[in-house]
């Protein structure tokens, strides 16, 4: 990742298509630093955890209430009492420790995660998030931990295709699907380009199967290069 | 702390009372006691967990019997979430949303006598709207309140005849928290040992919190998660 | 203690002299139902465990992150790391727990003691307590956990004679000394009387070596029996 | 996180830093800590802890060493805290004095991201005075706002490599609490096992908040208490 943060030009990648989810999962994991303490919320951002190296000491946390969070438990490794924040059977590795749901969440709301992966149904320009709510009338509202996360760690990744069902870009000038969290995001991942957003804008990081110049026809904001 | 069979640990469970109830899905779900106040059939409860109920069995059968006016908690959405789903879109429970971390540190705050705190958890959404806001060095926050309870259920690996508990794996998720919030604490757990029976360094919850225990044995906490998940 | 409680009339015990500090002990160790969690505070109120029957199943609080704290610790059973709020080193008993201070400060400020016992320099006749400085000028200020035990425990006892050496009453219509918490004190046992103090002012529940006409003279708050 | 001898650990502390410091009196002091921080003679230091040294070893040497500007504690004054009462009266320290458990809160307030809480601990008197003060159902509450190191120096029993630290009995006191709080936590312990030597369920500082550890052997511990008492 020393490359990737040392990075001083946009890199275009013209000459192959868009990423696929698990390109996705891994250039996430190549940006996450040895060491790491980080929580990959629920849905896509947990295959991240599969591109993630064993030697690099990065430390899994989940909501739930645990640091040292493994795999996927299969078979007799299943335990009920011990799942992940989507609920699904999971394993412990060694090191790992238990604690109640106010010290988990005192953990991330104190910013002792360094990195925390999430989905998005839109991400503004200043990286503001809308991930838990689709804002129709009939729907149920449910918010689980997506705010607490949103607003603790250090950094927060999103991951999610650029466009939505419909055309439209899901990075947006101001949100319109119900806040999660404001300013929060910092970069985002997409099939198409890896995104910085913040109070600077939008900078392109990287391009996959496409060119800064031709998301800039598709994107209702302004981005810029590294190098700009 | 007293040891009790669940009909008598929930007898004096009354109608109106504000309901903790631990676990995060069906981990740490207390299942002997929810079936218990079925029986007892307290009604107009407001129950406060993170999700609202799973199948057909605990929290979802205690909301399938009437018995819940108002549900506070964060997630009710689920894939098997489906009795309180109807309930709700026929209007007959309310639902406060809160965000995870809110929603344990206000059950912190109860019971750690803090009167209110600041957040940064939901500032500027939907779920901090007509509440006090306030920007402390250059970050903005939610004033938050204490949220107590009349009664706290929640489920617990072992107790010593102290009243101190530990917890399995993540099965543990509110229940400390709910333990300290509550005016009246009832445990079920796999097994009660003799006070010294567990290391005072790995007590999670300290008897002070825990008012009355049910030794449930684990087989029976076995087959009552099954029975949940059926 | 039950006898106690139910108490519907003062009790003058003129015959008698007034209560030694041991029997001062006594009397609040009675008072302090059975099954209770009890902090002792430092200095005088830690003679009161020595009064506790051991089948009560009273369980003594230390603000320093202990319940279940045993007898001070003599000889080889000495754990430098295993002391109480006045550094004394003490024993566990069986069933004890440790945690962290701001744990054991939430148990406190969150009402969940059932009894603590303080000394004072004043209690005001509506139960605020003055127990933490003498407001000398040049003394160095140092309040530890008194604040919060005097907001915390469901009931607050003070143990302290009745007058201070220049004969002045400890017991005052206002504090002269500086607060430590406001109307939290609920019962005083000093060697003379006990009583109650709160909203409704100042009770005497019973005398030692003197009667309530005798105190009435002596103190300057207005004082009632249990029947007036 | 990483195991570091005592001077390397502590080598980065810069002039003017604050540090919070466990212990609650010489129980759970991290004398070889403090020891090292003489030895780098970083100055102008805020220091937090409960106490103010005792005798003339630990926090004491520190003062007296001249490198602290201003303490932070609960109850300074001390049967054996001559060397603060000395610097104190000539004017050589500033004093905060903290109520022990808004002290404690206010460090858990600086770790859990709270930026303000209310308490009713000191309200009513001269600590309170020029604070903020609210009545929140009948209760009166002053607020209080987080107390955050860039540094902490505590004591634990054990680590892991993964950094998880038990305590030992009373020593425990602020040493979870300061490591939540501060930019840089630095742990001395009797030994380090490998990671899975200590218990899931027992581990009581999680990893996440050590940064640095530095394995001091019980026997030095012992000495070095010792020499605190002597």
């Amino acid at each position: 990742m020393t490359t990737v943060e040392s990075q001083l030009r946009t890199v275009e990648h013209a000459d192959r298509g868009p990423l696929s989810r698990d390109e996705m999962a891994q250039a996430i994991a190549r940006d996450i630093e040895p060491g790491s303490y980080v929580n990959l919320g629920i849905g896509q951002p947990t295959l991240v955890a599969d591109h993630l190296d064993g030697d690099s000491g990065i430390v899994l946390h989940t909501e739930n209430g645990m640091l040292g969070m493994g795999p996927v438990a299969r078979g007799d490794a299943i335990d009920p009492d011990l799942v992940n924040a989507g609920k699904a059977p999971v394993t412990e590795l060694p090191g790992s420790s238990y604690f109640h749901h106010a010290d988990s969440f005192a953990m991330m709301r104190g910013g002792h995660l360094d990195v925390c992966v999430l989905g998005a149904f839109q991400v503004s320009q200043r990286g503001d998030l809308a991930n838990w709510h689709t804002g129709a009338p009939d729907a149920i509202p449910a918010v689980g931990g997506a705010m607490d996360l949103a607003v603790g760690a250090k950094r927060v990744f999103v991951m999610m295709t650029l466009f939505a069902k419909d055309g439209s870009s899901k990075l947006v000038e101001s949100l319109t699907y119900p806040v999660t969290g404001l300013a929060c995001v910092s970069r985002v991942y997409t099939e198409h380009a890896v995104f910085d957003v913040g109070a600077d804008g939008v900078v392109v990081r990287e391009t996959h199967g496409t060119t800064v110049d031709a998301l800039r026809e598709r994107l209702p904001v302004q981005v810029r290069r590294l190098e700009d | 702390m007293r040891v009790l069979d669940a009909d008598a640990a929930v007898a004096d469970v009354a109608d109106g009372a504000t309901v903790l109830i631990g676990g995060f899905g069906t981990a740490g779900m207390p299942f002997t006691l929810i079936d218990a106040l079925v029986r007892h059939g307290a009604r107009d409860l407001t129950v406060v967990s993170n999700n609202a109920g799973n199948g057909s069995t605990g929290l979802a059968a205690l909301l399938a019997a009437g018995q819940v006016r108002r549900m506070i908690c964060s997630f009710p959405r689920q894939v098997d979430s489906y009795v309180f789903d109807d309930l709700y879109r026929a209007g007959k429970v309310e639902l406060e949303v809160v965000p995870q971390g809110n929603l344990a540190e206000r059950m912190r705050a109860a019971g750690a006598g803090i009167g209110a705190f600041f957040t940064p958890t939901g500032y500027g959404t939907v779920l901090a709207e007509g509440k006090e806001t306030r920007e402390i060095d250059g970050r903005a926050y939610v004033l938050e309140y204490p949220l107590r309870g009349d009664v706290a259920l929640i489920a617990a690996r072992r107790a010593d005849t102290a009243g101190n508990l530990v917890f399995h794996k993540t099965a543990r998720n509110f229940g400390p928290v709910m333990a300290t919030a509550a005016t009246t604490t009832i445990a079920e757990v796999d097994d009660v040992v003799d006070a010294g029976g567990i290391d005072p360094e790995a007590v999670v919850t300290p008897g002070i919190f825990v008012d009355r225990v049910v030794a449930v044995g684990a087989e029976q906490r076995i087959a009552a998660r099954e029975g949940a998940s059926a």
